[in-house]
């Protein structure tokens, strides 16, 4: 099979492969990306594309501040003829337990000591003042920032692909990657369906399905893929209403742009990459959201699709070097990845070209397993 | 305004006479059309062809597919948006308006 | 593209199509009520001409896609096919009947208004173009489906070139 | 949640063969439809059907169809057939098998099947010109419906896009309604339909126009007209445009297979263009990959009615067989004659293209 070269070679053309490869591209890097089916294929596609400051913990904050400023103006930075749909709408978090209104309000003050000033508790009046049509009903509090938003997660990984495109990043679609050569335990390059690319090396930003080129270089990548599903309605007039999420009962709804409303809940899934729906789930998100938000009863639900997300033990991101020299790992998102592109894109081209990352992230480090030091972060869903 | 129907067919026999011809509201003009059939096509036969009016270029839309696949004939009926109205029975009494823009959900009495 | 095959592409029998389709002339001129002429020059999955006609004249159907063949000598012109035939392609023309210079045509027609006995009625070529003014001689409907055959008269030497009548 | 033996998704030519067939053999069958009426296209047809005398030949379409009703009427009073009209089928749940469908607007359920057949018809594809939008451009199959099923007339004059058969037979129907045909456009520079359709309405004086395109629908908020222009062999505008005083315009381009409910159950799918879109592979039974569904009529390739029935017989039939132990011979029994049928149907120039389009999708048995 012939051969050709690349310095590094992505695997995934989800949105954190496609951030990367711009990133490593930017930095002068011969790069290609491989993705064995179209872009936005996999989770980032199928993702409800929130977007957030409002995070538990100092890598995540600090990582977020990133994201959303770069996302605030990604379209124009990138120079994408589309549009990226950003959408300012806020993120509500509503708590009907006393734990769940103490953790909000830790979660805020770490926020605001770490300088994002927009989140702050809200009362049950204020509430009723940023979600006039939610039932507060039961509700203690919430935790609201107007600044978290949404934006559309195909044109979010297209505006990445192009920008990389333009830097000389080779994009092969409908190209599976079947394994990793390797040289004195150095990553030397892949073999993929179309032919074999050497390489010095591969970032594997490819979701639940990392598992398996894990497993080409007998690392054992602790992911365990979860079915997660998302309704979506027909589309109506905008409203005023942020997305509001409940860590009570797993639920989360919010509408988009176009005027339709995104239903989600958490519940007890199959763990695999399954892209089938379930006929249960509409009972499922329409109990628990309904009543929060009696609006919605009469509307249509007209889609329902599934994507996997990427759990991990502590539900965190794997990122970084991995003991194969040359393997650098950026997975496990367990569901909350697709927001991090922007900073993680950046820091994954950092670790390959030897530098610091420009946001301490060692937390997520791939021997924290083995090391047993599980990090935990308090606002996911 | 008398609705405009086929009398004579070589083939067909429509029975017109034979139909329940029920009154509903069309933006608050009354109207009659044959109990049962599409709203949209009791409209058609009043003459009307404008059925909403598109969200971001406020284009005019009417019957296109007529077998609930296109959104094109979207009205609100009886103050619900989004109806296809090609493929929704006409009752008596039904309040059947021009959906302008994409339809605004009103709160459960 | 010639102006003949554009005229054929558009579903008009032009001349040079229409020869093979003609009737024994000697046979045509003699039999009375006339000879059946089959304008169906498509293979097309169909064969009721064939199972409408009572006396076996239109040939059984090797493979359904074959175009009609005609025993003249048992054609009787009785116009059954012209009323069954899904394509209207069937026209029966009695070239016994009337003056000399007249002829019967047999003609498939589906429109309203519907003519009556004794009309005169607009006849039209393959264009839909009206060349002459024809009487109704007769209306049948033989398969009480709607479907009827007006009998018109017309002269001989426009037998090839009516195909359809119109109520004025 | 209900179950039934063999679920039919579609009330057309195809959707009513499938489910008469399958009741015929004693299984017991649920016909779901989203129209208001049953019959699909079929109850728009006034024309007389083209075939041989087992696919009601020289019959007209909706004269068929009453021949089916009175079949679907029988198996419903002997219960082994039970008719939902108006309703909907919303998702196929693969893990499960599990249907979810909803009726009119109010009432949505969930029910299980152990076979099905999908029988959902097709959708009318449209083609860009300016205003294509407008109130006035409708599908050709709507235009049915409306004068045919509703006695309304879709106009005073129309401009029929399209000379295929449908674009020919509806013409000829629009005449029949006492509405006038402006003409018909077709950029093939031959009608795609039967020759015979096209001389009826040519004798009746409608301008067919070979190698035209419409360019442009006229008006503000609804159609005043037309404009057509000449195109060559690469489809190119020649010539000068011409308008064309309409009130309305029918899409009769053609159409496209609906196959959603096939991809969400996972059927192997595969794009041709001869059958008109993505189509699902099948066997010579018309069973697809998935073991419980088959497929029937134009959600498995565009054809015409008379193939519907058929191919909606087998399915029937094979979906009926399959529940029995004793289903493989009188699937072998009662199929060939089907077969036979089918063949006739598609034999010659006209079904050549057919042919080619089932040689890409079916495969002799999934084995």
């Amino acid at each position: 099979m012939d051969s050709k070269k690349v310095d590094v070679a992505v695997i995934g053309g989800g949105v954190h492969g496609c951030s990367t490869a711009y990133h490593l591209a930017q930095k002068g890097f011969k790069t290609a990306l491989f993705e064995r089916d179209y872009i936005t294929s996999g989770s980032s596609g199928r993702s409800a594309a929130g977007l957030r400051y409002q995070f538990g913990t100092e890598v995540n904050i600090l990582l977020a501040q990133y994201n959303m400023k770069c996302l605030k103006t990604l379209g124009r930075d990138l120079n994408y003829p589309g549009d990226l749909e950003y959408d300012p709408a806020g993120y509500l978090w509503i708590a009907y337990s006393e734990s769940q209104l103490d953790q909000l309000e830790k979660n805020v003050k770490l926020q605001n000591e770490l300088g994002t000033t927009g989140s702050k508790v809200l009362n049950v009046k204020e509430i009723q003042e940023v979600a006039p049509h939610l039932n507060t009903e039961g509700m203690l509090g919430a935790s609201f920032n107007q600044e978290d938003g949404h934006i559309n997660p195909h044109t979010l990984c297209f505006a990445y692909a192009d920008a990389a495109k333009e830097l000389g990043v080779e994009i092969y679609k409908k190209t599976s990657v079947t394994g990793i050569i390797t040289k004195n335990g150095c990553v030397a390059g892949i073999h993929t369906d179309k032919g074999d690319w050497e390489a010095d090396a591969v970032v594997c930003c490819a979701g639940a399905w990392s598992v398996e080129a894990g497993r080409w270089l007998d690392l054992d990548i602790p992911i365990t893929p979860e079915r997660h599903q998302i309704m979506i309605t027909e589309p109506v007039e905008r409203m005023k209403h942020p997305m509001t999420l409940c860590l009570d009962d797993g639920s989360y709804w919010k509408q988009c742009p176009n005027g339709t409303f995104m239903l989600g809940v958490g519940k007890d899934e199959v763990k695999d990459t399954s892209f089938y729906a379930s006929w249960d789930y509409l009972d499922a998100a329409t109990e628990r959201i309904l009543p929060k938000m009696p609006v919605l009863s009469g509307i249509r639900v007209v889609r329902q699709w599934t994507g996997p997300y990427a759990n991990t033990p502590d539900l965190q991101a794997i990122v970084g070097p991995t003991p194969v020299e040359g393997f650098y790992i950026d997975c496990g998102w367990s569901g909350h990845g697709l927001q991090f592109a922007p900073s993680v894109g950046r820091i994954m081209a950092e670790f390959v070209n030897g530098e610091k990352p420009f946001i301490d992230v060692s937390m997520f480090r791939y021997s924290r397993f083995e090391e047993g030091e599980l990090f935990f972060e308090p606002a996911c869903i | 305004m008398t609705r405009k129907m086929i009398k004579d067919h070589p083939i067909l026999n429509f029975e017109h006479e034979k139909k329940k011809v029920v009154k509903f509201t069309f933006d608050g003009r009354e109207m009659e059309g044959v109990e049962g059939e599409p709203i949209a096509a009791a409209l058609h036969s009043n003459g009307v062809q404008i059925y909403r009016i598109t969200p971001k270029q406020e284009r005019t839309r009417g019957f296109f597919c007529a077998i609930g696949k296109c959104s094109s004939c979207f009205m609100v009926v009886n103050g619900v948006p989004n109806v296809r109205t090609c493929v929704t029975p006409l009752e008596a009494g039904m309040k059947v308006e021009t959906q302008t823009g994409m339809g605004i959900l009103k709160p459960e009495e | 593209m010639t102006n003949n095959e554009k005229l054929f592409n558009s579903g008009i029998l032009t001349k040079d199509k229409q020869e093979t389709l003609l009737p024994p002339q000697e046979l045509w001129e003699n039999r009375k009520n006339g000879l059946v002429v089959i304008e169906c020059p498509q293979q097309i999955p169909c064969n009721p001409c064939h199972d409408s006609c009572p006396t076996g004249a239109i040939l059984p159907f090797e493979n359904i896609i074959d175009t009609p063949r005609i025993d003249y000598e048992k054609c009787t012109g009785c116009a059954r096919c012209v009323a069954r035939c899904p394509g209207l392609a069937c026209f029966v023309v009695d070239l016994t009947w009337g003056e000399e210079d007249e002829a019967l045509m047999k003609l498939p027609h589906e429109m309203l208004p519907l003519p009556d006995k004794g009309d005169e009625v607009a006849c039209l070529n393959r264009m839909g173009e009206e060349v002459h003014r024809g009487k109704v001689i007769n209306v049948t409907e033989p398969w009480k489906d709607c479907t009827r055959v007006v009998h018109v008269s017309v002269p001989r030497d426009m037998v090839m070139e009516i195909r359809a009548v119109k109520v004025v | 949640m209900k179950r039934t033996d063999i679920l039919v998704v579609g009330g057309g030519p195809a959707g009513l063969s499938a489910a008469i067939e399958a009741a015929s053999l004693g299984a017991d069958v649920v016909l779901m439809d989203s129209d208001l009426k049953l019959g699909g296209q079929l109850i728009k047809q006034t024309h007389k059907f083209f075939g041989s005398r087992t696919e009601f030949a020289g019959t007209r379409g909706f004269e068929i169809a009453d021949i089916l009703f009175d079949e679907v009427e029988k198996y419903k009073q002997e219960g082994k057939l039970e008719v939902f009209s108006n309703t909907t089928v919303t998702g196929y749940y693969k893990e499960d098998g599990i249907v979810s469908y909803t009726i009119g607007e109010e009432t949505y359920d969930l029910m299980k099947p152990q076979k099905i057949v999908m029988a959902t018809g097709a959708q009318e594809k449209r083609i860009a010109f300016y205003n294509n939008d407008l109130p006035g451009v409708y599908g050709a199959g709507a235009v049915q419906t409306l004068m045919n099923v509703y006695g309304i007339p879709p106009g005073k004059k129309v401009l029929m896009i399209g000379a295929g058969n449908i674009g020919l037979i509806v013409s000829y129907q629009l005449m029949q309604a006492g509405v006038k045909v402006a003409g018909i456009v077709e950029a093939m520079p031959k009608i795609g339909g039967y020759w015979v359709h096209a001389a009826k309405v040519r004798r009746l004086g409608v301008p067919i126009y070979l190698q035209h395109t419409i360019t442009e629908a006229l008006g503000e908020k609804v159609i005043e007209g037309a404009t057509i222009q000449e195109i060559d062999n690469s489809f190119n505008l020649v010539g000068e445009p011409m308008k064309i005083d309409c009130d309305t315009i029918c899409m009769a381009i053609g159409l496209t297979p609906t196959c959603e409910l096939l991809w969400s159950a996972g059927c192997e799918m595969k794009f041709v263009p001869q059958l008109c879109g993505y189509v699902a592979r099948r066997d010579a039974m018309m069973r697809t990959s998935h073991p419980d569904i088959w497929v029937a009529g134009d959600a498995a390739g565009i054809e015409e009615a008379s193939a519907a029935m058929v191919e909606g017989r087998i399915a029937g039939l094979a979906a009926a067989a399959s529940l029995k132990p004793e289903g493989c011979q009188m699937l072998r029994e009662r199929s060939a004659d089907y077969l036979k049928r089918l063949e006739h149907l598609r034999a010659g120039d006209t079904g050549a293209k057919i042919r080619s389009g089932l040689e890409q999708v079916c495969c002799e048995c999934w084995g």
